[in-house]
Formats: C-alpha cells, structure tokens, sequence
C-alpha cells in the first residue's frame, strides 16, 4: 500500500502495462524526453527505451493514425493526446475510423489500442484547453470511454484499457492530477463496464464522472450533514461499456437520481444515463432526473468565472436540496 | 525463343515510354524518372504482371456493367485505365507485405489474389462478399491477403499505413507497407503528416500517389499550387521527387522494387507519383463530362493493357499464350459473376454483429 | 407555386441569399463548375460567378477555416462539406473554433457562417458516408443546428440560417435531395428555433428529424388506420435552437412521446429531448419517453443490411403500437 | 546628425548579422536572405521598432514577474527574445492590417498598439483584460486593433487566417493579413492546408513562422524531416524559401515590407522562417531543461533588444534618446500593472454572456 498521485498512477499503470507485454508502445508529443507536459509519464523512456516510448511531432491525426495501424497488426499502442480538446484535430480517427474498422471489415480488423487524454476544467486555461470531451466520443459504436476519478482507478482501469480488445479513449482529469490515494502494490487490473458506489444512501442517488466524484461525495456529506438527505453516491467510471445495471438498481432503491456532470448542457453523458433511467425505471422514480451540468457556454479562463462555471459543491449540494424538498 | 529477345525487350528505353506519356498527357508535368536498374523483370514476372492487368481490366468492367443492371446498389469507383499501377505495384511486393487503399481499391485488392468473386459480391451487397456486405465497395478489406483495407476518407489512411509500418520495424519484421492514394489527396492535411512522420521515424513504408488528373471533378492542376500534387512535395520531406509513367507497368515495377529494398534495409520511406488516367468517371454516378474534348482518347492510346501487351509481343511472347490469359481471365470473372449472383443477400443477424471484440454491439449491461 | 425537390430547394435557397446579398459567398469541393456531387448547386456558378461560387482542393480545414476567418471579417460564407461524416476532418472547427469565438473574445468576433453538410444514410453508401451528424454538432455551445425535412423548409431554414449572426451547422438528407414539394414563389425566410407539429394527434408526439419526419407521419398514418392510435408528428427542423416548448406543449397534451432518430442508440440528439421532457414534463408522462434510433452499430453498405439498421416505417408503427398497449 | 551616419548605418550588411546568426545558432540550417530591398527604415520607423522592442520586453518580463507573484492564475506562453519579429512586423504593417496569433501572442497583440493594460490584465484574469478574463492568455484579441485573435489549437488559425484575406480580395479591400506560428506548427496538416489554399486563390496573407528551435519541450529538429521546417516546405507551395535572421528587427522589417507589397498589390502570399530563440520555457510550467548547457547564453549574446540599440548607437542616435524610450515603457509597464492590481475581477453575469450572438446563452426556449 502506498499513497500516490493521479499522476503518478498514469506513469505506474503504463509501466506496468509495457513490462508485462512487449507488444504495448506508447507515443505521444513530449511525452518521452520530457515525461509529458502534466508530468505523468516521468520515467517511462528511462524504463522502456526509445523504441517503446517516442515523442512525435505535432501531429495529431499522425499519432492516433499510426496507433491504429499498429494495433491492426499486432501492437497494442497508448497514443497519448496532450488536451482532451485537441481530439477535434484528430477526430476522423474517433468518429470514422476507430470505430468502424472492425465493423465494416466483417470482423477482419482488430483495433486494441488505448487514447490518453488529458480533459477537464479547473486549471484556468480557458475554452480550448478545459473540455471535458465523455460525451463527445460516447457518440459512436465500437468505441469505449473509460475516466477514472482515483490513483487506484487509474491503474487498474488503464491496464483493463490496454488488455481491451477494442479501442479505449481514456480520459484523465487535469485537475485531479495532483490529487493523492491509496494504491495496493503488485499488480493493479480492473474491469471496464463496472460503476463502483463509492456512498450508500437511501434518498437520491448521485451519477458522476471524473472530478465531479469527489465533488459529488462532498456533497453528499454536507446534504447528510446539514440537511439530513442521504445521497448514494455512483461513481459511473465507464461510459461505454455502461454499467447500466448498478445505476438502475440504485435509483430503483432511492427513487430519485441526479446526474453530476462536467460538460456543458445540451447532450451531455448525463443525457443517455437520464433517457435510460426515464425509460426503464420509470416506474421506480418519485421525481424527475435532474442534471447538474456547466451551463451551455463555453469554459472561461478567469479564476472567478471558471469556479462560477463548474459544478461544485454548494451547487450540487443545492441543487439536491431543493429538488428533494419538492 | 523469346529469351533471344530478351536484351533487346529489357532495352526498351524507359525514355520512350516517358515521352509517349509526355505526348499523351500534354498539360502534365514533366515526368522525372527514378534510376532504372539493369532489368531484372524477367519473363515470368511479365506474364504475371501482364495477368494482372488483364484479370483487374475484366473485373472492373464486368463492375461496370453489373451497375448498369443494378447489380451493385451502392456506389463504386473503377481504376480502369489504372491497371499498371496495381499489376505493378502488386507483383513488386512479397507475400505478407501490407497494402493500404482507398475507396478506389478494388484493383489494388484483386492485384493481391483476393478471389473476384469476393470483390464483386461485396459491391452487390451479398453474402459472399469479402465483408458480406457490411463495408461495401469502398472498404474492401482481406486480412490474409495482406489488404488490410480501403478507405474512403480521404487521406485517413496514410497515418494508418505508418502505423502498420511502424509495427514493423519495432517487431523486427521484414514486410514493407505500401499506400496508394490519389493526387487530390496530397492536398489534405494527413498527407502531410504523415509523409513528416515516416520520414522521421524512417518507416519501412511506400507511399504512391496515383495522378489521374482529377479529384473528383475538378482538374488537379486548378486547387494545387505545385504542377506535381507528389513530387513536387517530396522535397518537404526530405525525400526525392519520382514522377514516372503510371501506364507502364514495368517503370512501375522497376520504381516500385527499389523502393521496397530501400524500406526493407532500413532506409526509410519513398514517395512516388504514377501519371495515370481513369476512363470512366469518379464513381459510379458520375458521367465525366468535366474532361475536355480528345483527352480520353489521347490516353487511351496509351491504354495500359494494350500497351503491355504489344510489348510482350514485340518481346516475342507468342499471341497463344497471351490470348490464353484473357480467356482465363474472362473465365474467372464469369465464374465470379454467377457465383456473386447465385449468393443470398447477407443474413439479418449480421447487422449487429462485430461492432466490439466480444462479437456483438453491446454497450451496456 | 411550383413542384421543386429538396435538391433543387438547396440550390434556389442559396441563389436567393446570394442574390439579396453580395456578401454571401459559397466554396467547397466540386460545388462550383460541377455543381456539387449531389448536384445540389448546379447554376450557382453561372450566376454569380467564379468568385462567389469557389471549388476548392481536398482541404477541409482550408474550407472550414477560410470561411471562419471571412465571416470574422465581413463576409457570410456558406461552405459546403460534402458529406457530412467528413465533418470529422475538420472538426476542430466545429468543436474549438466556432462557438467559442464570439464569448472568448468577450463579443468582439462574430462568425456568421453556414455549414452545409450531405448527412444521413439510405444510399447504400457504408458506415463513413452515411452518418447522421446533429448529435455530433449539438454538444458545443456557440453552434447552431438545423435539419430540414421539406423543400420549402430548405429554403426558409437556409435563408434564416444565412441570414443568422451565428455559425449554423445545416444538415441536409442525402435521401431526401430527390424528394418533391410544394414550394411558394418568391422569397421564403423561415424562423430558426421552430419545431412544427406536422399532423396533430391525441395520444401520443412522434419527435422526428430529417429522414425520419416522412416515416413518422407514415407510421402515425399507418397506426391512426391500423390501431386507432392517434399521433401528433413533430418535426424537431432546429435542435439548437430547440423549440422545446412546441415539443413540452404536445407532450402535455398526448402525455406519450417517442423520439424517432436515425442517429445509432447512444446520446442521439433524443437523449437531450427526453431528458428534458422527463424533467419538466415529468408529472405530465403516462409512460416512458421511448427512443426509436438505429441500433447501436456503425452502418452497414449492403441494402438489406442497412434497411434493416434505419429506423422505418414498420418499425415506428410495431414500437409505438407497442408501447402504447402496455 | 545621425542622419550623416545614415548610409553607413543603412549599409549594416545584411550577410553580416546572417553570419552572426550562424555562428550563434551552430546547428541550425543555413540562412537564406530574401532580396534586400535599397534600405528605406529611416529614423522614425527605427525608434519606432526600438519602442516596440523594448515595449514587448518590459511587458512580458512584467508578467514573468507577476506569475511568481501568483497573480497570473493560469498558463502563459512568453516571447521574450523573440521581440525582434514582433516588432519589425508590425513595423512594417499599416493600420487596418490584420494579425492573426498563436497562445504565444502577448507580444503580437502589444505591437499592434493594444494597451498593455489590457493584456497584463487578461493574464491576470481581470476585469480591465482585453477580454474580461473571458479568454485568458492564450486567446488575446483586440479587433479594433486588427488583432483577430490568438488561437492555442496548433494549426488552425493558419485557414482562419485565409479566411481574413480572402474578404480581403473579394471586397478588394487593402489590407494584408500577417498569420505568425512557431516551427512545431509546420508538421500538422492544417499547416499544409493553409499554404496550399493561400497560394491558389493568390491570397493576401503572408505566413511568419517563428522558429524558436523548440515545440514545447521537444526540439524541432528531432520531429522534423526537413532542417528548416518552414523555409524547406516552401516549395511544396510553390513559394520561394525564405529564412531570415529573427532576432535583427530591421532583417525582419526589410524582408516583410516586400511580402506586404507582393500581397497588396495582389501577388500573393510569401512564406517567412524567422530564426528566434525563447528565453524562458514553453510555458508558465516549464523551467526548460532539457535544452543543452550553453544554448541560451549563445542566444542571449545576440539578443535582439540588445543589438538593436548598439546597432542605433552605432548610427549615431543618443544613448539619452533611448534611455529615455526605455524609461517610458517601463512607466506603461508600471501604471498598467497598478491598474491591473486595482481592477476587480469580472462580474459573474458575463458569465453566460456572448455565447450566441443575441448576448446570451440561451439554446432553447
Ligand atoms: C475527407 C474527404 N473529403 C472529401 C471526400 C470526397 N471525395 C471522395 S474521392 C474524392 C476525390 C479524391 O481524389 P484523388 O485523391 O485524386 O483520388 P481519385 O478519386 O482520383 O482516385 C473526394 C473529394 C472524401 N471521401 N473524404
Ligand atoms: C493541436 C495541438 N496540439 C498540441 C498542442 C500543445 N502545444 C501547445 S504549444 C505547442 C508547441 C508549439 O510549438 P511551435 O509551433 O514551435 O510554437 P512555440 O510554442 O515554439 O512558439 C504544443 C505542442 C496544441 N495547443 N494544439
Ligand atoms: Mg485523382
Ligand atoms: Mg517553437
């Protein structure tokens, strides 16, 4: 057991991935000499070489491009796309290729490989640089959308990722990079497809992803706390494959659910989880799903705005508390 | 017997064939020929390339006229005109060599043996297509066969084929990765990414840009800023510009073989562009009305097949054993169009089938 | 009065915004002197000539962001991706550049552009030149995005759009350019934001889209005369603006929706629509919004296949039916 | 009297500060000289271009400053050394020109006459910044000072920046649009998208790439297949090559006034490499290790604030003339920066203000 950081966890799963098995690479920009821009690859070219870990060009639509033809033929790469915002450079390789590869060739190509990307807000660097990106690649079948919001989770759902046969887009959260947990030493493997209930509670139940996890769980100390509601807390952890199954069974116990989302508005992750509970827990639910999201704008850079901007803790808290006085 | 010609046949000075194209193509670029070695084609590989050309011209106007009578339901894009660059292209690889193409890829799929049958079933939606229907015609696909798919955004697959390259080098593997694209295509940024990147990593790969003259409608020469879309950006990459006669099959080959030497030992990726033409429009629904006056006419001229062959005859093959090819070809190709007919359509239960590893298309549980 | 198809509808619509404003201005691939390879802009050249009407290389960042940079500067560009799917090329445009201009720049940058794009499947043409694209363009705040199911919606939207101070995405159906309507004389200016309830029913809303508007209206046709359900149809036309309360004001009415999307499963643009009718029309609901997409799949080339994959008029009629007999 | 020095000042021969260039830059490709033009800087565009150098010098040292004071919140991307592009650019720029920038823009924006106020507090995250904090550092924009943006996805701005001068000549307005972008912006496709675009529709732009040796933490050279990752992709354009010295203001100056020229009156676009160096790291994070021991003290002996003054000195202008520009730049540094501290930050309504162009957010009714 040891304490580790987020970032530090990214390093640790990859390493254990390329020790394991030869056939795992990983490329990105700067993030062999320089360890990558967030620091979370340190040691990586010092352990597995330069042919194993390479820094490339500032060329997106090369790097995911180049991971999908290795992976076609026997490697099984970890692409790494700094920002999350910049998949919209490479993104005919998310929405076209990746995808579809598999599909269109009657199950003749195989596409194992693993997309790093560094997403989220909170770090002040304005609208290009603080997407949270989920929902943007939940949109097409034949992709997997993993955001682990623990060190812990960090390896053992990265080394589910690599040990995936299907492309993963992996998505680390920036502002959770320096964040600190207790990690089991040996080897760390998790299962993708799996939400974990971080709380148990009985009046509502809290959906969320990536940095909203803690944010959620603070929450719920204070509803619980100060207002007396008891909140279960659902880490979804795994958008594509979804673990359906543990979020209806816990909304089919609370009756009431809210999503805790990152993105902006319209057409977040939250929507699918909300359009699949309206559907089939119907029945179950004593008030309608309430998302808790950014507003539909753009992430501004300035400190005040930004934290304005976000979900955060009195907001959820709030937000709770008012529907379920209802 | 036609040994005895065989010094005089590999003579036939590569300068010829490069002013005839200059004739032919009279707005073109001037083609800059790579170093022709000593001829090492040899007689069988003549008749092979000379096989190859036959089989994808039949294939592809059998596709032709399986369209007319609404055969093939989706779209498709014919390489007629184009055969000399994947018969050349094709015979210069070795078994397990990799090939990338695109929507325009069903010559460069059949250049590799993939059965006819296959390929015209995928284009008419059947069950014995290569897919069984789920890509169709503009992502033929056949792993065994080292076709490890056609793509139909354009420039998307570069990137791909340096990746499969790249797989090589770092297992130590022997085959070498070659990208056919056209000449729209080195105007979209994954060109460009992709020629920077294997350069770099010095990727056992070769990239050839089959010049038509034509994106899809609009003349090339009108959206590029440079007379040879390839060439004249092989400087950009450090590479050598190699512009040569795309309906000569042997200066295919002959370009085609060092190139592939080259990656084999190491050295890096070549760029090539073939001067080529297509006969009939861009796809299916296009009628090709775009092209001026006689164009057509001066390429066919220069038409691929006939072209080979005459040379094989003035080589001294004899006329029998070439005539013996065609029918065999034809042959083929009837075969295959009665088998894709007799096919069923694909079943219902494969619609939801290999969208992830697990066989289906579950995203939830 | 006259008889004209959705293709010829393209066409008059930008030669009417073209001919009203000479800062109007169309490029894309082939659109010029062929006329576009759906053949949707023949004349337009012949019109306004070679320097209104632009064919461009192979470039679609030169297109996307040329038009960005024209309408920062004073033009309204309309540019044209061929097809839709191909908007993953130069997505970068659509997801970071766009919408995020104006409020980055605190209002000092404008981006008064239309994106046509050939979207949508039926053609027979496979999984990467057939895809529905408006849950893609939905997700980012700044943009909008209009869907027109109708000739004379072609040219009213086209214009508003046009004519809008902001970026617009306008998503036309490839199966539909051959389809006829009634078209009025004259100039047509439609308003965006506008959904429009096509038949009125009683006992339940069909919330359909491009594609999907004329196989709804079969399907109520078939389900008023076959089963005596009675369907209103809304035809969404704008999913941003969303003309939300045209779509709550029905539900409230027949408390029974569908959404009807030929997007695949995961967050279609329905899932926005459902979460928003489960939250604010909640207590209105008889039963659960129910989705009716193409299954979660990339799309299939073969025409038995990709029948089967979209959604149609048999099975809009077999789910409503079914639904509505529980 | 320092104009009596003018003709030798103006004789400064250009292969000199070349030479200098390559003695400091040791591995760095060979510099090509554009034509350079009868000298025509004269006196008041020299003070001019040393007000702005030292402008930029004392703004961005400002904000160095203010990061370690934790009143810059988030990243920042500085220009000091390479004031010498800033500067000559928009010295040779008119009123109405347009710049189009990268997130390493402050400099950029400040030489288009954008109060310094304005962008210290927009770093800052203030109300009084250029964009109310609404952008941040890395998307500085100021229209009416023809500054349409700073852009931070690598790339994309090089097609924006079309865009600008496509209205341009079709409104047959004069403007001309300068797009700057560093050497790592050479390899990604939107880079060869843009060129190729610019020079077929004969656009009004002229493209500035900085080669400060580096992309972010990764030198240029390793990532690169050509030695100069601009200048060597001329061609693939069909433009002349053209890499000049980045840190002599007046190289800069001289070779940019013919590109506007050559835009205006309607030749086209150019394509200019300006050899820089960045003193500080990438960005606000990086303490830029990894470049090796020596380099930037070699930088620094030709630094471009530096060797201007000595070179207007050298041509007689009094030391007093310019202690005295020096001293008013660090005024304007000074009382923007008390401004900045003063000013509030933004009001939480603008938080979901301008996101359509109706002033709000609202996407549905
Ligand atoms: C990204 C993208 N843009 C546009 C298209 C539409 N398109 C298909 S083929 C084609 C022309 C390609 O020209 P070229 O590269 O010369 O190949 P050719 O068809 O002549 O073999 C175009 C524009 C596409 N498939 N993908
Ligand atoms: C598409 C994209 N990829 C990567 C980045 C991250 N990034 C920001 S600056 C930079 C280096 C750019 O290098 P260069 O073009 O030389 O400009 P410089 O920073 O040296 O001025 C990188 C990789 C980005 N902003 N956008
Ligand atoms: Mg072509
Ligand atoms: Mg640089």
């Amino acid at each position: 057991m040891a304490e580790l950081t987020y970032r530090d966890a990214v390093a640790r799963g990859i390493a254990q991935e390329m020790a394991r098995d030869e056939d795992v690479v990983f490329l990105g920009e700067d993030v062999a000499k320089a360890g990558g821009v967030f620091k979370a690859t340190v040691g990586l070219l010092e352990q597995f070489g330069p042919l194993r870990v390479r820094d490339t060009p500032i060329s997106e639509q090369a790097i995911l491009g180049a991971a999908m033809g290795a992976a076609m033929t026997g490697l099984k790469p970890i692409a790494e796309i700094m920002f999350a915002d910049f998949l919209a450079v490479c993104y005919d390789y998310i929405a076209n290729e990746y995808p579809k590869s598999r599909y269109m060739s009657n199950g003749q190509v195989k596409c194992p490989l693993v997309v790093r990307v560094g997403s989220g807000g909170g770090a002040r660097f304005g609208a290009q640089h603080s997407q949270s990106v989920e929902n943007w690649c939940m949109q097409y079948p034949g992709i997997k959308v993993v955001a682990p919001s623990s060190p812990v989770d960090v390896i053992g759902l990265l080394a589910a990722s690599v040990r995936d046969p299907d492309p993963v887009i992996f998505v680390e959260h920036k502002s959770l990079y320096p964040v600190k947990g207790e990690v089991p030493d040996g080897e760390i493997v998790d299962t993708l497809g799996t939400a974990k209930i971080l709380r148990s509670g009985s009046d509502c139940t809290l959906i969320a992803l990536g940095l909203m996890v803690p944010r959620a769980l603070a929450a719920a100390d204070k509803l619980q706390s100060e207002h007396g509601i008891s909140c279960e807390v659902v880490d979804v952890r795994s958008l594509v494959p979804l673990d359906a199954q543990t979020i209806l069974g816990s909304v089919a116990r609370t009756h009431r659910a809210f999503t805790v989302e990152e993105n902006p508005r319209v057409l977040g992750w939250g929507a699918e989880i909300v359009s699949v509970i309206a559907d089939e827990s119907f029945y179950d639910l004593d008030g309608p799903v309430v998302r808790i999201t950014t507003p539909h704008i753009p992430l501004p850079a300035s400190d005040v705005l930004e934290d304005l901007a976000l979900p955060n803790v009195a907001r959820i808290t709030e937000t709770v508390r008012r529907a379920m006085s209802n | 017997m036609r040994v005895a010609f065989g010094r005089v046949a590999f003579g036939v000075p590569v300068v010829d064939s490069v002013a005839e194209a200059d004739m032919a193509v009279k707005s073109s670029p001037k083609i800059v020929e790579s170093v022709v070695p000593e001829d090492d084609i040899g007689e069988a590989k003549r008749l092979e390339i000379y096989r190859l050309q036959v089989l994808l011209r039949e294939s592809e106007q059998r596709a032709y006229d399986l369209f007319l009578q609404n055969l093939v339901k989706g779209t498709s894009h014919l390489s007629l005109g184009q055969e000399a660059v994947a018969a050349g292209c094709a015979a210069a690889m070795r078994p397990g060599d990799l090939s990338f193409c695109t929507y325009r890829g069903h010559a460069h799929t059949l250049a590799r043996g993939v059965p006819v049958e296959k390929v015209l079933g995928e284009l008419m939606g059947r069950d014995i297509g290569l897919m069984r229907g789920k890509g169709g015609s503009m992502h033929l696909t056949s792993v065994e066969h080292g076709v490890m798919g056609s793509y139909a955004i354009i420039g998307s697959h570069l990137p791909i084929a340096c990746g499969a390259a790249w797989r090589a080098q770092y297992k130590k593997q022997s085959d070498v990765t070659t990208c056919f694209f056209g000449d729209g295509t080195t105007n979209i940024g994954a060109f460009h990414e992709a020629l920077n990147f294997a350069v770099i990593w010095k990727l056992p790969i070769v990239f050839v840009c089959e010049n038509n003259l034509y994106m899809e409608y609009t003349p090339i020469a009108d959206v590029t800023a440079v007379p040879s879309p390839a060439g004249d950006r092989a400087g950009a990459y450090g590479l050598p510009k190699i512009v040569i006669d795309g309906n000569d099959a042997d200066s295919v080959y002959r370009t085609m073989t060092p190139a592939y030497d080259k990656a084999r030992r190491g050295a890096g990726p070549s760029l090539i562009e073939c001067l080529t033409y297509r006969y009939s429009g861009h796809s299916r629904a296009d009628p090709a009305k775009y092209r001026p006056a006689g164009e057509l006419d001066r390429w066919k001229q220069r038409d691929p097949v006939k072209l080979y062959r005459e040379r094989l005859l003035g080589m001294g093959f004899p006329a029998g054993e070439l005539d013996a090819i065609d029918a065999e070809a034809r042959r083929i190709v009837d075969a295959a169009t009665e088998a894709c007919k007799a096919s069923p359509p694909p079943p219902a239960e494969i619609l939801l089938t290999d969208v992830y590893a697990d066989g289906g298309c579950s995203w939830r549980n």
